[in-house]
């Protein structure tokens, strides 16, 4: 069973701080070398990290749910750099 | 920039309790809140348990936004295609005034955040704290991404939440291992009143609560749910972070494989999905505590791992907290004393009386248990449904045989010393 | 002109007030700029020649313009769209468009020849008269009309236009004020054939006016080509590049394709993101939204935080690996393939049908 | 010192407006109300004005009580002051009423204080008409300045004011005298992020309640369903464009033919898009 979480990031309310991106990769360097598992493109429940197939790893905030999880599993490299994004901005949601 | 009693940072249940008993006491608060209104950045299941809320709004029931009253608990145990467990329905539950309720967190916080507005407090929204302001090792206020956006105050109780930033920038504990957390995502999904209502054989008004665990969560230490509201159903699932790291299985792939489950598609066939989240849930207890006060600081609900995961009870344990912890404030400055960390410690000493402590020691050591036992989520679901499944197929096979074919199922995956040594476990970590 | 007449309550029959039976015939404003006649004045004229017919009534064209061929030339193609007469103000005032002046003319010819219908492009030009004109008449007006009809029985435009931002429509009707209004974008009405033997005759009116009366001066005149800005929401032939092109490199494939057309580039938003073209260029949710004649999408999923931006498009032609690729359920045409070999094979038969259509145009 | 009225409007945020795609109902739950973001671009051009020639800002709504969180968010941005328009009479009214009803709460302000310029959206994304500002202009006999993208320049002194205009082939620069009206094209600039004491002055600020009367409207019938010419006579869903695309082969299925292919099925069946492409290429 494949999932289009795409579909389902869709219904949720947005409002991108363009340009100011809340969470960003440190080193990208660690993440092509040293990091085998790459456990964030699996587990990122927006799916913003994703694997471009030649070990780098490219991470786009625009559907981030900012729920933590990416900073918290990323124990081994502490590699991700995890703000909230401005007042305002970021996930709005209209139910909870 | 002038000065107040107390800065408030976030408004979930604990900074909108804290903020609301604070104003309603005439202290100076200034509530900061980053989300476009209180709401829209906080998630849960959501079930909202009456009793913490009485003590703070007695009569919330007259306006409060809520969904449906709770007077159905099932709890199921589910195998691939299978599922075996109890449900109690009361009709005590069905007498006002009702104990639990089914809400949906961003219009029930707007509602709450309204009432601390007017009671005084001053809300700012749209507004992100991004660090504690110090002097020395006290804490004298909380930097905002606004311009000249310093605030200052004689205490700031911290509600922002699991990841908790601030306490963990200033160093007041570290940062959150796998271990501590849970990852849950959910859904809801539309449907009409009267769908909801017949297929869970309910009248307007009334609400019915699934609990889940087993195959669902392939193996993982979690759990899964599903709510009914006034006009939708929100359904959802939740594990170990560890245990999410460890498999590296998508969530929102296992969400979908739940909705597909045989027990639970019907129930949710011809749905309109019209939110997707996600949300960390503190797990750890009372191990995993942080420090929760300091001079000019103190810290309340989620952020100091305020939850009762083995009952699913985060928001009355945030909203108790969020009121104890500006009781405590209320006190020192009706005694002129200062917010300094021997004179907050009051605040502990008001958990340790309350339920709040008492059940976080009570099941200290489950997280522990779970952890190291797998079993209990696979190994046992899978024995218990096929033994329902072995005793009611009638094949003229006589019972005895039976009985021992299911005793034999169980020795033979867990041996009977394993069998005696979960039992153990489990009533210890239940004493 | 208004009178006041109770509203009609529910499903009463409703009768027009007898005073507003006087106003007749069907208008549509020829709306033209540095010397060229916008194309949506000439679908108005067709679907005007429609709502005409239904209603029995005769159809007409409005000019403006200052004195001249050209001004009177558009009264011409106005006969050959499928207007029977026009009515025309040759000012020099009226040279460059100016609210002033030009809302006078409209509501002196209104009030002079009394159309029960006016119709003008949802143009900027059309949008600022048309709502100066309709308060000035203290009349309703329908604005971005996606479909026009008339209901038989009591001869009221029925107006239906987007509401809550697409996401529904609405009909609307203006019952008892004179003349009936209503604006449409550009590209909705079909463009009617055009029949060079039609010719119809010319009523001429005074501005009546004097430059001193109008206090607004143009100053200058910038044209779009001038500007090096991006302009993909106002852009008719955009050829976007998606991940599928896996290489930056590969991006250059959009743009020979994109010159050979007089086409904009665009992209989606991981290839915006992974900087191979800037932002402004972004389709999409977050991005621009683009209706353009012709979209080119290579190498683009069609994920739908895209295509709520670009499925407006007239044709949509998809180039993607992917046969289930998303995008195949909304494009006009499709070509399951590798964009980075199809995508200079369509250069090369653009640029070959365009080399070969110069030529016989210049033998 | 330059006094500027931005009207806004409170409108739901229409892109979370769902249609439920098997009951083609409209699914209203779950959709916020927010600034109309065309008037935001607005609101910054004055504040804009403001910062630079030092002035006063009126911001003004019509619409139900709780449009006053609108009102308080342009305080919060840097808005003087604020006046929300509301009474049941006003229910229902078209572009017409809304901008008669505008344009009377103007006359009003102005008894206090002249009004130099009036700022507004260029349209809601709601009502979609871009009809309410040129309504008030033609009302109040101000200068119509539509669809600006940049205000080049304003001379307080000699009350004069060079914008640019966008027109469909290009912009025009336009000079005309206070007092006029701006509806603001969007993309023209960024609404700023709020300063803390703004926020603050926002929170405590007290929103002026005008009912019909203190806007200055004697006649009843001029505004609300009554002054609307209009009538909505049905809303509903538009069928979903479900056609897949045709997929173009040839028997070779090489990347000449299938590009010789498609050009020659686009141009047959789309002329107006041949047309288009030959135009652009030729220039």
């Amino acid at each position: 069973m494949n999932v289009n979480v795409e579909e389902k990031l869709f219904q949720n309310r947005y409002r991108v701080d363009h340009g100011r991106p809340h969470i960003s990769i440190i080193d990208a360097a660690v993440c092509a070398t040293e990091c085998r598992t790459q456990q964030c493109t699996q587990v990122c429940p927006a799916n913003c990290y994703k694997a471009e197939g030649n070990g780098n790893i490219t991470l786009i905030t625009d559907g981030c749910l900012e729920c933590g999880t990416c900073r918290i599993i990323c124990d081994d490299f502490r590699n991700v750099n995890w703000e909230y994004p401005r007042g305002g901005y970021g996930i709005l949601f209209k139910f909870g | 920039m002038e000065k107040f009693d107390a800065i408030v940072v976030g408004a979930g249940p604990s900074g909108n309790a804290a903020a609301y008993t604070l104003a309603k006491a005439g202290l100076s608060v200034i509530q900061i809140e980053r989300g476009e209104y209180p709401g829209s950045k906080n998630v849960q299941g959501a079930i909202l348990y009456s009793d913490a809320l009485e003590k703070i709004i007695p009569e919330f029931r007259d306006e409060a936004p809520l969904e449906r009253h709770i007077i159905e608990q099932r709890m199921w145990v589910l195998d691939d295609d299978s599922y075996i467990g109890t449900q109690y329905r009361s009709d005590a539950f069905n007498k006002a005034p009702y104990n639990r309720y089914t809400i949906l967190r961003a219009q029930f916080d707007k509602w709450f955040s309204g009432k601390v507005s007017q009671a005084g407090a001053l809300v700012i929204c749209e507004t992100t704290a991004t660090d504690l302001i110090m002097d020395g090792s006290r804490v004298v206020g909380v930097r905002t991404d606004r311009e000249n956006g310093d605030l200052f105050a004689d205490v700031v109780i911290l509600a922002d939440g699991v990841n908790s930033l601030l306490a963990k920038k200033a160093g007041f504990h570290p940062e959150l291992k796998p271990a501590d957390v849970a990852l849950a995502v959910k859904e809801i999904l539309f449907l009409p009143q009267e769908t909801v209502e017949s297929r869970f054989n309910v009248k307007e008004g009334e609400g019915v609560v699934i609990e889940m665990l087993g195959k669902i969560t392939k193996g993982m230490m979690g759990t899964g749910f599903l709510y009914t509201n006034n006009e939708s159903v929100t359904i959802g699932v939740g594990c170990m972070l560890s245990d999410f790291k460890k498999e590296r299985i998508s969530p929102y792939l296992l969400l979908e494989q739940m909705k597909a489950h045989p027990a639970i598609k019907p129930l949710i066939e011809g749905g309109e999905m019209k939110e997707y989240t996600a949300h960390l849930i503190p797990e750890g207890g009372l191990k995993a505590m942080p420090q929760i006060c300091g001079d000019g600081w103190m810290i309340v609900g989620d952020a100091g791992m305020f939850v009762n995961a083995v009952h699913r009870e985060g928001s009355n344990l945030a909203m108790t907290t969020g009121r104890l912890a500006a009781e405590t404030v209320i006190g020192l400055k009706q005694a002129g004393k200062e917010m300094k960390a021997p004179n907050l410690a009051a605040y502990r000493g008001k958990l340790d009386d309350s339920f709040v402590m008492k059940d976080l020691a009570k099941y200290k050591d489950m997280p522990g248990i779970f952890h190291a036992n797998p079993q209990f989520f696979t190994t046992y679901p899978e024995l218990v449904n096929q033994a329902a499944h072995t005793m009611l197929t009638v094949d003229g096979v006589d019972k005895k045989t039976k009985e021992r074919e299911i005793v034999r199922s169980f020795t033979r995956s867990r041996s009977l010393f394993g069998l005696a040594g979960d039992a153990f476990k489990m009533w210890r970590a239940m004493r | 002109m208004s009178v006041e007449a109770k509203k009609p309550a529910g499903k009463k029959k409703f009768e027009l007030d007898p005073r507003l039976a006087e106003y007749r015939g069907i208008w549509v404003f020829i709306e033209h700029e540095r010397g060229a006649a916008h194309s949506v004045s000439w679908e108005l004229l067709g679907e005007g020649r429609k709502l005409a017919d239904k209603l029995g009534v005769p159809l007409a064209g409005v000019v403006m313009g200052a004195p001249g061929e050209a001004t009177r030339g558009f009264c011409l193609e106005a006969f050959q769209y499928g207007a029977d007469l026009c009515y025309l103000i040759e000012d020099p005032l009226l040279n460059d468009y100016r609210n002033q002046p030009f809302t006078k003319g409209m509501t002196d010819l209104v009030n002079a020849y009394k159309p029960e219908i006016l119709l003008l492009g949802a143009t900027t030009l059309g949008r600022d008269l048309a709502g100066s004109v309709a308060t000035t008449l203290q009349t309703g007006l329908t604005a971005d009309c996606t479909e026009l009809n008339i209901d038989p029985e009591i001869r009221s435009l029925l107006a239906t236009r987007p509401t809550f931002g697409g996401s529904l429509l609405c009909t609307i009707q203006t019952l008892n004020y004179r003349p009936q209004m209503a604006t449409v974008r550009p590209r909705v009405m079909a463009m009617p054939q055009r029949d060079a033997a039609r010719s119809g005759n010319i009523i001429e009116h005074p501005l009546s006016m004097i430059e001193t009366d109008i206090v607004t001066k143009v100053l200058e005149y910038i044209p779009d080509q001038n500007t090096s800005k991006v302009n993909l929401a106002y852009a008719d032939i955009i050829v976007s590049g998606g991940k599928g092109l896996k290489k930056p490199e590969n991006f250059r494939l959009i743009w020979d394709l994109a010159k050979v057309l007089g086409a904009e580039v665009g992209a989606t938003r991981p290839v915006v993101q992974s900087g191979w073209v800037e932002a402004e260029r972004q389709v999409g949710q977050t991005g621009k939204t683009v209706r353009p004649k012709l979209y080119i999408a290579a190498g683009i999923s069609g994920a739908i935080q895209h295509r709520v931006g670009m499925d407006a498009s007239d044709v949509i032609i998809a180039i993607n690996s992917d046969p289930n690729a998303p995008i195949f359920d909304f494009a006009t045409y499709g070509i399951v393939g590798n964009a980075m070999t199809i995508l200079p094979a369509l250069t090369e038969a653009f640029r070959l049908e365009l080399a070969g259509r110069r030529e016989t145009a210049a033998a | 010192m330059i006094h500027i009225v931005v009207c806004i409007k409170q409108v739901p945020d229409s892109a979370q407006i769902r249609v439920h795609p098997v009951t083609n109902t409209i699914m209203r739950q779950g959709v916020p109300a927010i600034i109309n973001p065309y008037d935001l671009y607005a609101l910054e051009e004055a504040l804009r004005i403001k910062d630079k020639l030092g002035g006063f800002i009126t911001v003004i709504t019509m619409g139900p009580p709780q449009a006053e969180n609108a009102l308080r968010k342009a305080i919060s941005f840097g808005a003087d002051e604020a006046i929300l328009v509301t009474d049941r009479a006003f229910a229902g009214a078209d572009t017409l009423a809304t901008s008669f009803a505008l344009a009377s709460a103007i006359r009003q302000i102005e008894k206090s204080m002249p009004v130099d310029m009036v700022f507004c959206g260029k349209q809601t994304i709601d009502g979609d008409t871009a009809q309410v500002g040129p309504g008030i202009a033609k009302r109040l006999d101000l200068e119509l300045l539509t669809y600006i993208s940049s205000v080049v320049s304003v001379n307080t002194d000699k009350r004069e004011i060079v914008v640019q205009r966008r027109s469909e082939g290009g912009v025009q620069v336009l000079k005309t005298r206070l007092p006029c009206l701006i509806t603001m094209l969007e993309g023209s600039n960024e609404m700023r992020f709020a300063t803390m004491p703004n926020m603050i002055r926002a929170a405590r600020a007290t929103v002026k309640k005008w009912d019909r009367v203190a806007a200055g409207i004697e006649d009843p019938g001029k505004i609300g369903l009554k002054g609307s010419p209009t009538v909505v006579s049905k809303v509903f869903a538009p069928t979903p464009k479900t056609a897949k695309a045709e997929i173009v082969q040839t028997e070779s299925n090489e990347p000449q033919d299938l590009a010789a292919a498609l050009l020659m099925r686009v141009f047959t069946r789309f002329p107006h898009v041949a047309d288009e492409v030959r135009k652009n290429a030729a220039v």
